[in-house]
């Protein structure tokens, strides 16, 4: 538990860290806000319209096939942790896996789901 | 029951989850509630780390904190209308909020009843526990069988939200 | 010869230098201050985590500068000269102005995310140096996940892209947060597969155990898998020639666009911080961190070694950073999808099935993992696999290059004709409309 | 130590908070925001019986991997619906979606 000790140490020092400029910045720092300085940042042009522009799907999408291919990888760690002494069995296990996965990619790159257009 | 030290990280990350939990049912601004429940995923993770399931808790903040939640918030960004949403409960809440409650106290007493009294785990974690789960995993005694089964789940998951999900092409 | 005994003490804690630091103030805090055993162990906990957190970000000084000299030399100017010699305090003077800078909320910002993000940033950066090992016994916090504690921790930077992103309501921010999101999401399947190699290789997480199992480099047993992670790090981390997500010529640097004074300080530093960093992780996983001779006998040593692999890599990173030109996004995602992953996913398979082979057919093929035997004995004990492993990784390598060359010539026969056709259009020339009558 | 009860109580919070959500929020993402939470209560409670009865066996931490594969899969596909929804109906307040009723 010592670890995790220092790890919730280091979590709060490098969350705190760069807080104390930040604050200190805000507190000490010079502050003047006017309407042309604190206005959307678009080099010099007038913003227009919504912030909200619609975007394309294909974004979902990629973030779609990393969730699946993230599962996966968590499933296969501990399977790679162990692979020093598995079975052969195992071993087969995790290739059926393995081949699982990449037919999820193939899948996707028959489908065209992979250009980004 | 004494005041022991351990118990400082486990109500921190308990106010997380659950503080969590809460702005992910009350808030109003969608994005909001999706930061909320990074919030709340990350202090179970915390938690995890306490129950000295150290593996499950790193695979927490890998699936749902970088994928879960980024999937959400994507989602959310994508149908943008949602920005514009102000009402964010609808007219059975009041019952809504009855039965939770119901539920939290039925849950509560009959937990408090039954494992009141556990206070200590009854062994120590064995030091190679994911070595161990990665033998239970691929054994045919063991998980076998549920581990193919979760990979044809989420190929089978995928096929299916790319199709509902592409737009129509021409 | 005698020495006296202040030498001999002086000398124990030089050849270890962090165990003998942690002796020294565990005798200060009990013997001297008479502290418990374990509040004393709890504030050399702080007190080492501390001086971690500070040196990840006070090295910024001299790396910030390094990138600084080297991206001049690659472009035939002087780089900083004026500050301090050489202009090493050039860092130091642009700290002091950017704390002098207001920080401007733009209008409409969602002021809470919008500070935390840069803070969420940096702590996804810092938090990684847990688990670098310094020397054999020197390493923050020896977790048993420590492999995957790296990935979850870095994958908390992506929220706070998506955060900054959000909270500055400006659609150049939005942008290069959803381009960072597709492409470090992308990248982020090659890099879990090429760590997945040292973690399969070694049988644990532990990142000492996988250096101390590497006495030959990860990297020239699997150097397929170890240039397809560097890549995905790469990538991570956003530099060029990955860099669309904040693309200045673009989309004018991206989800930090309205982030000014110390608030984007905080940012810089956490991509600078970052940039080193996966050159730590670099040496670690692959390149064998602090290993190297008589590390065994003075443990600091290995800090000694650790630093030279990571500066020689963090140099072969800025000088990419500074002669390749950038991508597209969509040749990055082809990249990733379509060669980074298959390939990485061929080099698993076929690896699993001839490496359990060998382990059948070669005796004692995996006693080298066992830290107790000799050195020499472990050495030599790892030259079969290393051997084996080397020959399927030129093999699938080979493959893999020959394919996508093959592709390659196609593609651009392809893109010819379309021109050729282009210029010169088949049959007679149609007449020109004029649409005067 | 944390007696094994606390924990349950927290996954049994966050429990009745996924219910109040799914019960109560208009707005499909938020009812799936909450089914995560309440998945994640399981998850809690999972690991909590593990490592104060079986920490020797695995099985515990097998089930939360498990969980998370279900968790990942419905995220996935609740997800895409409420995008092809959103793009058909222009809606993804869920009561709007009422095609079926009639």
């Amino acid at each position: 538990m010592s670890e995790w000790t220092f790890i919730a140490f280091l979590f709060v020092i490098s969350f705190a860290l760069p807080a104390i400029p930040i604050i200190a910045g805000r507190v000490l720092g010079p502050r003047k806000p006017n309407t042309i300085k604190t206005d959307t940042y678009e080099c010099g042009l007038e913003t227009v319209g919504d912030t909200w522009v619609q975007f394309k799907v294909q974004y979902y999408i990629f973030a779609l096939v990393f969730l699946v291919f993230d599962v996966e990888v968590v499933f296969l760690f501990p399977w790679a942790v162990a692979y020093n002494q598995l079975p052969l069995f195992g071993v087969i296990a995790g290739i059926v896996f393995i081949v699982t996965l990449a037919e999820a990619l193939i899948y996707a790159w028959r489908k065209g789901d992979l250009e980004w257009l | 029951m004494t005041f022991s030290i351990i118990w400082i990280p486990f109500f921190l990350m308990a106010a997380f989850t659950i503080g969590g939990g809460l702005g992910v049912v009350i808030s109003r601004n969608l994005i909001h509630a999706a930061l909320f429940l990074a919030l709340s995923l990350f202090g179970m993770a915390g938690l995890f780390v306490l129950l000295e399931a150290t593996f499950i808790a790193g695979a927490q903040v890998l699936v749902y904190l970088g994928a879960i939640a980024v999937l959400i918030t994507i989602t959310i960004m994508v149908t943008r209308r949602l920005m514009g949403i102000t009402e964010t409960v609808n007219r059975q809440w009041p019952i809504a909020a009855l039965i939770s409650l119901l539920v939290f106290i039925t849950l509560t007493v009959v937990n408090v009843n039954a494992f009141g009294a556990v206070l200590e785990p009854v062994a120590p974690v064995p030091a190679d526990d994911i070595t161990l789960l990665g033998l239970l995993l691929a054994d045919a005694e063991g998980y076998f069988v549920p581990f193919e089964v979760a990979s044809v789940l989420l190929l089978a998951a995928l096929i299916g939200s790319i199709v509902v999900a592409r737009e129509a092409r021409e | 010869m005698e020495l006296p005994p202040i030498v001999t003490t002086i000398l124990a804690i030089l050849t270890d230098v962090f165990t003998g630091i942690n002796d020294l103030l565990m005798t200060l805090w009990v013997d001297t201050l008479g502290l418990s055993e374990q509040l004393a162990m709890s504030i050399n906990t702080f007190i080492g985590a501390f001086a971690l957190a500070n040196f990840v970000l006070l090295n910024l000084i001299l790396t910030i500068w390094f990138e600084r000299k080297v991206s001049a030399r690659v472009q035939d100017r002087f780089g900083p000269n004026r500050v301090g010699p050489w202009g090493i305090l050039q860092t130091v003077a642009d700290l002091g102005k950017l704390l002098t800078k207001e920080i401007i909320i733009p209008t409409n910002a969602d002021i809470v995310p919008f500070f935390l993000a840069p803070l969420i940033g940096v702590l996804s950066v810092i938090t990684i140096w847990a688990v670098v090992p310094f020397t054999p016994t020197a390493i923050g916090a020896d977790l048993s996940v420590g492999a995957l504690y790296f990935v979850a921790v870095s994958s908390l930077g992506l929220t706070a892209i998506l955060m900054a992103g959000w909270s500055s309501n400006n659609k150049y921010s939005v942008l290069g947060a959803f381009r960072a999101v597709a492409m470090l999401v992308s990248y982020e399947v090659p890099l879990f597969l090429g760590l997945m190699i040292p973690v399969m290789l070694t049988g644990t997480m532990s990142m000492q155990a996988i250096v101390d199992s590497q006495l030959i480099a990860y990297f020239f047993v699997m150097p397929v898998a170890g240039l397809i992670f560097w890549t995905a790090m790469i990538a991570e981390v956003g530099r060029q020639p990955f860099d669309v997500l904040e693309a200045e010529s673009e989309i004018v640097a991206g989800y930090n666009i309205e982030y000014s004074g110390f608030a984007f300080a905080i940012f810089y530093a956490a991509e600078w911080a970052h940039g080193f960093t996966i050159c730590a992780l670099m040496a670690v996983l692959y390149f064998a961190g602090w290993r190297g001779p008589f590390v065994e006998t003075i443990p600091t040593l290995g800090i000694v070694y650790l630093g030279v692999k990571v500066l020689v890599i963090y140099f072969i990173q800025v000088w990419a950073r500074f002669t390749v030109p950038r991508l597209r996004l969509d040749h990055i995602m082809n990249l990733c999808w379509k060669f980074l992953v298959p390939v990485m996913l061929v080099l698993l398979v076929v690896t699993i099935v001839i490496d359990k082979a060998a382990a059948a057919l070669i005796p004692n093929y995996l006693a080298y993992l066992n830290p107790d035997l000799p050195y020499f004995q472990r050495l030599t004990g790892m030259l079969p696999r290393a051997g084996v492993l080397l020959f399927i990784n030129v093999i699938v390598g080979a493959g893999a290059l020959l394919a996508v060359s093959r592709q390659g010539r196609a593609e651009r026969e392809r893109i010819e004709a379309l021109r050729l056709a282009e210029i010169e259009p088949a049959g007679p020339m149609a007449p020109i409309e004029t649409g005067a009558d | 130590m944390i007696p094994l009860s606390w924990y349950l109580i927290v996954a049994a919070f966050l429990f009745s908070l996924g219910v109040y959500g799914v019960l109560a929020r208009r707005n499909a993402v938020a009812i799936l925001m909450a089914i995560e939470l309440m998945l994640n209560a399981v998850n809690l409670n999972l690991i909590a019986f593990w490592r104060y009865n079986s920490p020797g066996i695995m099985a515990g931490q097998a089930f939360v991997l498990f969980v998370f594969a279900v968790a990942a899969a419905e995220a996935a596909v609740g997800l895409a619906l409420i995008i092809s929804i959103y793009r058909s109906r222009e809606t993804v307040i869920a009561e709007d979606v009422n095609l079926l009723k009639w």
